[in-house]
C-alpha cells in the first residue's frame, strides 16, 4: 500500500476529511453514481473490496446520525467513486449532493478481495448492488493478467449496469434476468457448474443476493473452488470500535462472530453463513 | 502550545483522584479501541477508557445492535468479552506505548464478582477501574447496581477492598436518586464518578412491527442524553466533593465546556467519536483555543463556575439594547 | 369517512378504563389551551387534556423559561395558575360545548391536598382526572410521587377515595422503577397510566456560564425524549393490565404507532404542537390512512402487536434479494 | 377583520400554512427583509404590531426546533414582509431561504397597537430591530388620517432603515445616530418634551430599546401623554398555551406577569416593568 495523506497526526493510516464531488448522476431509475476529486495517493491505497464511510449531508429538518458504509466502485488517479441506491434517509439525502458540494468520507476501511497470483480464471456473479462492490475486481484482474467472466444478474435488462466497465477490462460478460427467467437458480447452477467441471474457473466472487451465495458455496464445494463474498451490515464507527456490525461465521468447527467492517466485508466464502 | 509570544500557554492539565491528565479529554467505554490508532496519535488524549470486560467470553446481543433515533442512537451491543485474560494477555500490552493513563472498565453480575475482576485486572499498566456499575445485578433481580444508594454502596465497598488503584464509579441516568447514589460512591472510598452511561430506551419498525434493536431495549448515546447526564453532573458536583467526569451526547467544545461549568473535571466523548473519529483531537484543541480566547489560564478554571440563573429583573428586551 | 365504496371505514374509537374515545389522539397537559380553537376544530380530538392546576394560584418558574436543545426542548415553566376555583368557573365551561372528554390534570405538595383536590373538581363536565405525580411531594423531601412504588400507591389510594371519575396517572421517567410504579397504581385503583412526563435535564449558555433555564432545570420534552418514553410505555402494557396513553415526542403517525404498537392504546401529543399546531388532526387522519392502507379494520387491533425482535437466523444481506 | 382563508377545519382564524417567498435580499449588513406571496384575505387581516410564528427550514445538520416569532413590517395586497436581524440559528436558516421557496407561517397573532380614533399626531422613536415592528403604524395613521412623527434612531447612518417608507406615507422623519452623538437620551429626551409640550403629540409608540422605552414612560407620566410599546420574549407555542413567554407588568397596583405572544407584544406603556 502507498502512504496516505498523512491527516491530523502522525502515524494516521485511514484518511478522514471532505473530498469535492466532481461528477453526480443517475445511472437508472435506481442507481446514482457520485465520483469525488481525491488525493492520487488516496486512490492508490485503495483496494477493491474495501469501503469508505461516508458522512452523509443532512436533509429537510432530520439529519441521518451515523455514517454510511460504501464500497469503493472505482478508485484510479484523482477520483474515488460510489454506486449507490437511494434507500433510506442517508442514501437520500447523499443524493441531494451537487457536484461541487463537499462529502466528508473516511476510509479506505476494511479487508479487500485477496487474489491468489497462482489464480488464471475468475468469476464473478453479481446482483444489484452487489455489482458496485464486485466492479473494481475487473481492473484488479486484468493488472495481474487475470481472466475475468462477469455473470450479471439483474430484475430485467434496464437494471443491468457496469457492463461497459467489465467489457473495457477486457472481462467476458454474461448477464442474466428475471424478466426472462435467465436469473433462476435452475439455469445458473448447470451454467456455472460446466464451467467449473471445465476447470475454467479458480476462484469465484460474489455480493448482493444470498440465494447466489449459497449456490456458488455448494458449486464450490463440490468442485474444490474457492471463492469470496463480501457482506453487508449495518455499521456505527466502522473501524472496528463498536462491535455492532458483527455475523456469524463458521471458523474452526464453531459460529463465532467477525465484524463486518473489520475482519470483513470480504470473507472466505466458505465461512459465510448464508 | 501556540500560544502567542509572551503569553503563557493554557495549562490543559486536570487532576481526577489520585491522577493528573494532561487534558480533561477520554474516550467513553466501548467507543474506542486499538483500531482508532489508524486515524490519529492516541498519544494525545487525556486517558484511554476501555470496552467495559468481564471475566469470562461473551458474544454479546443479537443484531440489529445500532439503530438511530431523533438527535441520537440506541445501542444494545451487549458485552462481547474475549474475557479477562486474554484481555490482560493481548490489550493492555498495546497501550503501554503511549505515556496515556489506561482505564479499565469492567462489569460482573454479583459485589462478589466485580471484587474478584478488579483485583485481577489491578496490574502494572493499568491507571484507574472504571466500574461500570450501570449493568445488571443478578442480586437485584436484573436491576442495575447504580439504580439505588444500597447497592452502590455494597458493590463499591467490595471493590474498594479488592483494589488500590483509582476506583471510578460509571452512573445510571436510569435512577431519580442521582444525589444518593453519588454519595454512595463516595462514603464507600470511590474516587471519581462518570456521569453516566445511556439511558433505557427501545424503538419499534411500524412497518415490521419488530424492535428495531435485537435486543428489544437499550441505551441511548448522542446528543438527544446531553441535557439528562448534564444535569446529573450537576446534582453530583453538588452532592458529593468527587471529582466528576462527564459524559453524554459530547461532540462539540461547546458541550465539553457546559459539562466543564457545571461542575465536571473531565469529559468523556462517545457517540462522536462514530461520526467523527477526530472529534476528541478536535475537543483537545477547542478547548485550549477558547481559553486563550477567553483569557482563561488553566482549563480547570472552568470547573464548576456555574452563575446564577437569576435574570437581571425587569429587562424588557432580549436584546442588549443601548 | 373517505372509506373507499365498499370497504369498511376504520374504526377509530379506544376504551381507556370506562371511557370511550372517538379516537386515540390528544394533547398533553401543558401544551393545550382554549387558544388552539382559532387554529383547527378541537373537537376532532379524542380528549382535551388540560394543563395542570394547583389548588391555589401561583406564578409559575423565572423566565426564561424554555430553552431548545438537539433534538427537543427544556422547559421549566412551573405551574403557573389561577387557582381551581377560577378554573372551575371560567375554564371548564369552555369546553361544555364539544363532545369530547375533558381531563383535568391537578398537581398537590401532598397526597391529602391531592385528594382534596380531586373532589374539587369531580364536577359535571370533567370526565377524568389526570393526576400529575410526576411533580414534587413535599413529604418526600421533594422527591416526585411517582418515582417510588410507596408514594405512588399511597397518592393514588387517597385520590382512588376522594373520586367516582376516571383516575389516570402520569408517571415519570426520572425513576428507575418504571414497572413498579406502574404496579402500584394499579393497585390503587388507578384506571390508566399516562407514560410519561418529562426527563429532568439542564442546559448551560458556556458565553455567560448561566443556567439556560431561569429554574436551572427543566424538563426534556420532543423526539430525544421517545425513546424512553416508548420503552416506558412498553414496561407498563407489560407489567400491568392497566391501558397505557403513551407521551413524548410524538410528531408523525410514525410515532404514533410505535407507542400503539409498543402496548399504548391512545397517546398524547406535547411539543409537536408547538411546531406544527394542526399536528393532532395531521396525525388522527394520517393513522386512519395508514390502517385503511394496511387493512386494518380498527385502530385499537395495532395496541400491543410487537412481534419477536430476533431476526432470522443467518441473514446475510439486509436488503432482500431473491 | 375580514375573514382569513379557512385551513384545516371550521372555526379556523389563524393561518397556518406554507407560503411562498417572492423577495428575500439584504437591507445593510445586519437586517434582511423577505416578502413572500399570501393570500389578500390573509394581509387584509393583519394588524400592525401583530407578528408570525415562522418555522425556519434547516441549516446544515441542526434544525432549530421551535418556531420564531417576527412582527409583520407589511402586509399588503398579495405581499406579507418581514424585516430581521440574523441573530442565532433560527434566523440564520431563515436567511438561507432561496426566493421561489417555501416558508411555513403562522399568524397573524396577538394584540397589535390600537389607534384611538381622537388622536391627531402620533410618535414613533425606533431603535434597531424596532422599527420592524412600529413601521406598519406608518400606513395604518395615514389611512385613519394622522399625523405620524418618526424618530429613527441607529448606530450609524448606515444602519438606518425604512426612511423612504415613513416618508411615502407622508411621516416626518428624525433621525438620530451615536456616531455623532444625537441618540443619545440627553439629547432626545428636551426634543421629544419640547414636542410634548407643545401639545403636538397625542401617544407615542416604541419598541427596541429599554433606554427609549424609560425616557417614554417618564415624559409620558409628566406630560400626560399616553403610549404603547412592542416587547419581546422567548416564544414556544406563540398562541397563549405553553405560558413560557410571560413578562411582569404592572397592572391594579400589583406586578402580574403577561403573555407576550397573547396579552401582547403591544402594551401600555405604563404598564411595562422597564
Ligand atoms: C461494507 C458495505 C458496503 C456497501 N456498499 C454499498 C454500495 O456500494 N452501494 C450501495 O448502494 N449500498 C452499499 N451498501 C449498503 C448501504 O450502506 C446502505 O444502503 C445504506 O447504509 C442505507 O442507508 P439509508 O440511510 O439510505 O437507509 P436506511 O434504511 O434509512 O438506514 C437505516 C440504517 O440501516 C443501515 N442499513 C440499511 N441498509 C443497509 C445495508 N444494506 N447494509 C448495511 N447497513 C444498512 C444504515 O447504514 C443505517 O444505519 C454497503 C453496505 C456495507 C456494509
Ligand atoms: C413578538 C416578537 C416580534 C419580533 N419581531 C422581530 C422582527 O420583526 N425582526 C427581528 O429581527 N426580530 C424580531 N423579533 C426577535 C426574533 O424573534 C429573534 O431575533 C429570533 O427569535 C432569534 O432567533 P435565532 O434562532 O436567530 O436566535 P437564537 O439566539 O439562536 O435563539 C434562541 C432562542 O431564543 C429566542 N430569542 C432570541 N432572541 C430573541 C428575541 N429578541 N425575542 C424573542 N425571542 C428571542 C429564539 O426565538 C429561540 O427560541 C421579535 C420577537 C418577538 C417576541
Ligand atoms: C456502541 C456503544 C457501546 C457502549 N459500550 C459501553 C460499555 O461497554 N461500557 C460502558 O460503561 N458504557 C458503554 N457505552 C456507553 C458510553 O460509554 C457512554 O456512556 C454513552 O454512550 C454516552 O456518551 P455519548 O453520548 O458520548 O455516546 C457504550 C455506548 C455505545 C454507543
Ligand atoms: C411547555 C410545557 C409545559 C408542560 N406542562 C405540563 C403540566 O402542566 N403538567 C403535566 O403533567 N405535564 C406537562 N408537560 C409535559 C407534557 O405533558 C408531556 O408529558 C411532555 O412534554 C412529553 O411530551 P412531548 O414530547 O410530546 O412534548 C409540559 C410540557 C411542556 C413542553
Ligand atoms: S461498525 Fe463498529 S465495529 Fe464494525
Ligand atoms: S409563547 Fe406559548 S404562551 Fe406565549
Amino acid at each position: 500500500m502507498t502512504a496516505l495523506p498523512v491527516l491530523a497526526t502522525a502515524g494516521a493510516r485511514v484518511f478522514t476529511g471532505p473530498l469535492r464531488v466532481a461528477e453526480h448522476e443517475a445511472v437508472n431509475a435506481d442507481y446514482r453514481l457520485m465520483r469525488l476529486e481525491a488525493p492520487p495517493t488516496l486512490t492508490a491505497a485503495c483496494a477493491p473490496g474495501q469501503f469508505f464511510h461516508l458522512l452523509c449531508p443532512a436533509e429537510g429538518r432530520h439529519a441521518p446520525l451515523l455514517r454510511r458504509p460504501m464500497s469503493i466502485y472505482g478508485a484510479e488517479g484523482d477520483r474515488l467513486s460510489f454506486l449507490y441506491k437511494v434507500q433510506g434517509k442517508g442514501t437520500a439525502a447523499l443524493a441531494t449532493l451537487p457536484v461541487g458540494g463537499s462529502l466528508e468520507v473516511m476510509g479506505p476501511l476494511g479487508q479487500g478481495f485477496r487474489l491468489d497470483p497462482g489464480w488464471r480464471n475468475l468469476l464473478l456473479v453479481a446482483r444489484g448492488v452487489g455489482l458496485a462492490t464486485l466492479a473494481p475486481l475487473a481492473a484488479a484482474a486484468k493488472a495481474k493478467g487475470m481472466g475475468l467472466t462477469a455473470i450479471c444478474s439483474a430484475r430485467a435488462p434496464e437494471f443491468l449496469m457496469s457492463l461497459e466497465l467489465f467489457a473495457s477490462h477486457g472481462a467476458e460478460v454474461v448477464t442474466v434476468l428475471d424478466s426472462d427467467g435467465t436469473s433462476a437458480v435452475e439455469h445458473l447452477d448447470p451454467m456455472i457448474e460446466a464451467r467449473m467441471a471445465a476447470g475454467a474457473v479458480d476462484a469465484v466472487f460474489t455480493c448482493g443476493s444470498a440465494r447466489l451465495l449459497r449456490l456458488l458455496q455448494a458449486l464450490g464445494d463440490k468442485h474444490g473452488v474457492p471463492g469470496q463474498v463480501a457482506l453487508e451490515q449495518q455499521m456505527a464507527c466502522g473501524l472496528g470500535m463498536c462491535h455492532c456490525c458483527v455475523r456469524p461465521f463458521r471458523r474452526d468447527g464453531a459460529t463465532v462472530p467477525l465484524r463486518v467492517c473489520r475482519e470483513g466485508p470480504v470473507f472466505d466464502i466458505r465461512e459465510a453463513v448464508a | 502550545m501556540n500560544a502567542p509570544l509572551g503569553r503563557p500557554a493554557v495549562d490543559m492539565s486536570v487532576r481526577i483522584g489520585g491522577l493528573t491528565l494532561k487534558n480533561p479529554v477520554m474516550p467513553a467505554s466501548g467507543t474506542f479501541s486499538e483500531e482508532l490508532a489508524e486515524v490519529f496519535d492516541l498519544g494525545t488524549l487525556g486517558a484511554h477508557v476501555l470496552k467495559t470486560i468481564t471475566r469470562d467470553p461473551r458474544t454479546g446481543n443479537p443484531t440489529p445492535r445500532v439503530t438511530e433515533v431523533e438527535g441520537g442512537m440506541l445501542n444494545a451491543i451487549g458485552i462481547p468479552s474475549k474475557g479477562v485474560e486474554a484481555f490482560l494477555a493481548k490489550v493492555v500490552p498495546f497501550y503501554s506505548r503511549y505515556d496515556v493513563p489506561l482505564v479499565v472498565s469492567i462489569s460482573a453480575p454479583t459485589s462478589a464478582d466485580f471484587a474478584t475482576l478488579a483485583a485481577r485486572v489491578s496490574v502494572p499498566g493499568v491507571a484507574a477501574i472504571e466500574a461500570n456499575i450501570s449493568c445488571p445485578n443478578i442480586e437485584e433481580d436484573g436491576r442495575a447496581f447504580a439504580i439505588r444508594p444500597g447497592s452502590t454502596r455494597e458493590v463499591m465497598a467490595r471493590l474498594r477492598d479488592a483494589t488500590d488503584l483509582p476506583l471510578w464509579a460509571k452512573l445510571t441516568p436510569n435512577t431519580g436518586e442521582t444525589p444518593e447514589v453519588a454519595r454512595a460512591v463516595e462514603e464507600a472510598g470511590g474516587d471519581a464518578l462518570v456521569v453516566a452511561n445511556t439511558i433505557l430506551a427501545m424503538a419499534v419498525d411500524t412497518r415490521t412491527r419488530r424492535p428495531r434493536l435485537g435486543n428489544l431495549m437499550g441505551g441511548l448515546s448522542g446528543p438527544a442524553l446531553k441535557p439528562i447526564t448534564l444535569r446529573m453532573a450537576y446534582q453530583c458536583a453538588r452532592a458529593t466533593s468527587l471529582p466528576v467526569i462527564g459524559c453524554g451526547g459530547i461532540a462539540t467544545v461547546d458541550d465539553a465546556l457546559e459539562y466543564l461549568i457545571a461542575g465536571a473535571s473531565a469529559v468523556q466523548v462517545g457517540t462522536e467519536t462514530f461520526i467523527d473519529p477526530l472529534a476528541m483531537p478536535r475537543i483537545i484543541e477547542g478547548l485550549r483555543a477558547r481559553a486563550e480566547a477567553e483569557g482563561v489560564a488553566a482549563i480547570r478554571d472552568y470547573v464548576g463556575t456555574l452563575a446564577d440563573a437569576a435574570e437581571p429583573e425587569g429587562v424588557v428586551f432580549m436584546q442588549a439594547a443601548p
